[in-house]
């Protein structure tokens, strides 16, 4: 059934056991987005230390695509410094953007190359996004922040 | 007065299609948009491939042609909603339309009925369709006016318990639905009207969820302008139409301005032809308003009244079917009273954009999200829904088809 | 790089008719609008037959069809005119664009760079068209700025030689068309641009009569705005198109207001979606933008230099055999040069009236009147003229019933 | 030809040979009308004298039809009360909305009958009208003035 290349069970357990959920409230940028088409919202705190990510948290409410995406995105850049995360929201933009061409690179998006199947669907392509544009956002304005 | 759902969908040619690998076509978004039938395709077509012209401004055959059919559009529809036939203005959109009143209102100069000072209130509902309210917002902002509203009670009613606070005699007009987009309430207009007439105000009535549904008499609801879209009611995209009273659309200033209505034109001054030019800008909509006129025939044909029998009778069967579903919230009324065939729901914790997704793979299409109308959502306290909204090519199997996809939905979501 | 109108005729349907019975339809007033080819017409067909939805909305399937339907419109116009998709709006039509854009420069607060006040200026010509002019004259009234303008000389070519005192640091806006929609003149825009920007003003430009007949980049152009109509090149009634540059579209304040354009609403306030969504409330004119699609991709396939060069070649003859009439003033450029296939002209004391009617009883298609440009009527010092306007579909044969109708009218008229 | 039926003899020689063109300055009223769709102008003149007509005058210019159309009237009206006047109005504009299906009682508009042929072309009675919708107009002025 196509529908399971959209719902694949890693989206699913990440949708209900979402990871960095919760706002820490230590942030050198917080950012709220809205995916205007259905009224999702997620709102991102993001810490910057010496150009690396220490921390993102994020909360909002929104459909099992959004959701799962922020979480894994969270787990994802965790750790890594501002242009490692830079490489791999380009990866993920690219992925979406394959409109179900491209299998997504495991080594840059690990767990998160599931959502290649999500590319086929172009209603949900904005859902995976909205929490990797908020990021986006806020790790441009940490970068202002931290230099 | 009756109609068979069986011979009214072999007029439309979408349903000879199938959805997601060979499923039958359950198609319950017609609160976004309804399907066309043949009549109304071919009318646009007929009028592209033998009378397009301009209308009014040649002197050939065609001209005249394209004249008629428009014209005669316009005669159509001004009958379908019981006015005359110049206080129908084309527009392309019921969002154009009431935008129209709106903008046309803002350039009214004082001493006009229509001008707006920070003394005056426009009047809303918290019920209403972005395209019944941004517009008001925004005249409020330009000219100083207060934006003032009714709310909506638990029970998906307006409330209006408070009529003599909200309408006064500062009011200017009372923008209002006449059937809820999302809830499908039909709101009592007649206590309204009156209120709004006592203290001189003008009554802007969002008709996109009527029109299309139930007879609607211009003359017998009182309103004062009206506006609906072609698209609702069977009809093509890109036409809308806004009604008004004929002394008032005199006295209204235009909106958009250029070609065809016009009196005389300088430089730099400009006065105006007579209603309906006056409102009709440019080279209209020719092929969308004569569609129009043929989606508005079709309708009487099938009779208004009968369609909304249908409707009743159908809206019985799918709350009193989908109530039995498990988690389920109706958001609107329970009651099939004052109400229409749209009925809007959460079920459980399962996202309504997720729901979507899982009937439509089913070959059922429903829609999700605040359905243009966020302030509702948030004051029915959910962040979004699904919503099923039927028409009169629906009957009982496309019921039962939604009902199983929702199962199939809990059971696909819970598997974790 | 040419093509046979013999070929391009069997194209569309209407020429299969005949006028006035059973003569031979010569259909002149494409300045007007003009005839659609099947694709277009099947275009619009196929969308509501099979895939009719409200794009951008629902998670069903016929939603997304819709929806890939409907941007992929938005693509084909914008690579039609050398722009980027995000800056391809789809209105209702020209007037509607030009509209757009005098409401929202009146909808700046200070602070924008659209905001006008007193001390700014507003630039247009004696040769627009109606829909460029008027809409103008309001914005100058809404916000007291001055309306200036550059004359036409009576070689019918615009009188640039006060560039430097009409445009002025003052000047926000000029709004000038590409092609006169009754002279035939094409506007020399390279001098009026560099002018312009030289003083931080936007170049608005009316290309409802460019777009069809030649090839338009508007990069090339260097202009802000461009307006043009679906529905005179070859594309359906109801649909115009907007294009602006990036950075003015995002800076620019909405226009219509409703559904779909916004980003967060409250009962009090609304944010904007990101462009083209804010400046496009409401269901759009879905069948109509793919139609359009339809059109652009069949002028494309023709090749505009071709059917540019076409109209040229036609015009030539046009001026060589309309001159050689006796009483006839042609009221335009007498050179083939920097003019479009419009040939407006007086025939000694015969009203233009009562030659369209006579013609037209040849089954010749022209139009009469002021073409929606009584200011350059007046500058002109004709009352009303007789317009044929060419096109694609439009040969030698067709010059050659037109000069025989008037010959025709001549004598018919000359009776007493 | 159908082309006859719309330019009748008469209509032509009225044009040609226009009555009661050039402006009286005696009036009791004065109206300016104008054919939004083309262009064509009027002004009439109206001297009304205890509720009779004793002149009207005009000037302006338009097609064939529009011409003849308030020549004739002119003729018509001299010399009728206000009361006639409306009455033969009134004939004339049933006629020209006719489309081609009335023809006109000559007892009333006398020779203007011949504009039956113009009701059968929609795009030409706005014409035809124009100066009677003139009169008309100067008729309930003059009413004011003369009583
Ligand atoms: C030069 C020009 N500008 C603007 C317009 C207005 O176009 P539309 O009536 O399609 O809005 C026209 C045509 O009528 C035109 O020829
Ligand atoms: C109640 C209501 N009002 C207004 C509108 C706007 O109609 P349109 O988008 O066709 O302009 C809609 C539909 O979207 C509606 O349901």
């Amino acid at each position: 059934m196509e529908l399971d290349s959209l719902y694949q069970e890693v989206i699913l357990d990440h949708y209900k056991h979402p990871q960095h959920k919760g706002l820490n409230p230590v942030y050198t940028a917080q950012v709220s987005h809205v995916n205007t088409s259905c009224g999702d919202e997620i709102t991102l705190n993001l810490n910057v230390e010496n150009n690396v990510i220490t921390s993102i948290t994020w909360d909002g409410q929104g459909c099992s695509i959004s959701q799962a995406s922020v979480s894994m995105l969270s787990d994802l850049v965790t750790d890594k410094t501002l242009e490692q995360a830079d490489a791999i929201v380009k990866s993920f933009s690219e992925l979406m953007a394959s409109k179900g061409t491209a299998a997504g690179d495991p080594e840059v998006l690990e767990d998160a190359v599931v959502f290649a199947g999500v590319s086929k669907f172009p209603g949900r392509v904005k859902c995976a996004l909205l929490g990797w544009m908020a990021f986006k956002d806020a790790a441009i304005q940490s970068q202002g922040e931290s230099k | 007065m009756s109609f068979s759902v069986a011979e009214v969908r072999k007029d439309f040619p979408i349903f000879e299609r199938t959805i997601r690998d060979g499923k039958r076509l359950v198609y319950l978004d017609s609160g976004a948009t309804a399907q066309k039938p043949w009549v109304v395709i071919n009318a646009e077509s007929d009028f592209y491939s033998k009378h397009n012209a301009a209308v009014h401004r040649g002197a050939h055959q065609l001209a005249e042609e394209a004249t008629d059919a428009y014209e005669g559009a316009r005669e159509i529809v001004a009958k379908f909603i019981g006015g005359q036939e110049s206080e129908v203005i084309f527009t392309k959109s019921a969002t154009e339309s009431i935008n129209l009143v709106a903008y046309a209102m803002g350039n009214a100069l004082s001493g006009n009925r229509f001008a707006l000072s920070a003394s005056d209130s426009i009047v809303v509902t918290e019920m209403e369709h972005h395209a019944n309210l941004i517009p008001w917002q925004q005249l409020a902002a330009r000219t100083g006016a207060q934006l003032k509203w009714f709310n909506v009670t638990q029970d998906s009613r307006l409330d209006l318990s408070n009529i003599d606070q909200v309408i006064t005699a500062n009011t200017k007009v009372v923008a209002v639905t006449h059937q809820s987009n999302v809830l499908g309430t039909i709101n009592p207009l007649e206590a309204i009207v009156k209120r709004a007439h006592e203290v001189g105000a003008v009554v802007v009535l969002d008709a996109c969820q009527s029109v299309p549904h139930m007879s609607v008499n211009v003359v017998e609801l009182d309103v004062d302008f009206l506006a609906f879209s072609g698209h609702k009611a069977v009809g093509p995209t890109g036409v809308g139409v806004l009604w008004g009273k004929a002394e008032l659309l005199d006295e209204l200033p235009p909106f958009l301005t250029g070609g065809s209505m016009i009196e005389n034109v300088t430089m730099t001054t400009a006065t105006w032809a007579p209603v309906p030019q006056k409102f009709e800008a440019g080279v209209p909509n020719m092929a969308q308003a004569v569609g129009l006129g043929a989606a508005c025939k079709y309708l009487s044909e099938l009779g208004m009244d009968a369609v909304r029998e249908h409707e009743i009778a159908l809206t019985g069967y799918a709350l009193e079917k989908m109530s039995s579903i498990d988690g389920i919230r109706i958001v609107g009324p329970l009651e099939n009273v004052a109400r229409g065939a749209t009925v809007s729901f959460t079920l459980a914790e399962i996202h309504p954009h997720d729901i979507g997704q899982y009937v439509d793979s089913q070959g059922v299409a429903v829609r999700t999200g605040h359905h243009c109308a966020w302030p509702l959502a948030r004051a029915m306290n959910v962040p979004a829904t699904t919503r099923a909204s039927f028409y009169l090519y629906n009957d009982e199997r496309d019921v039962d088809a939604l009902v199983e996809a929702l199962l199939g939905a809990q059971k696909y979501f819970g598997r974790f």
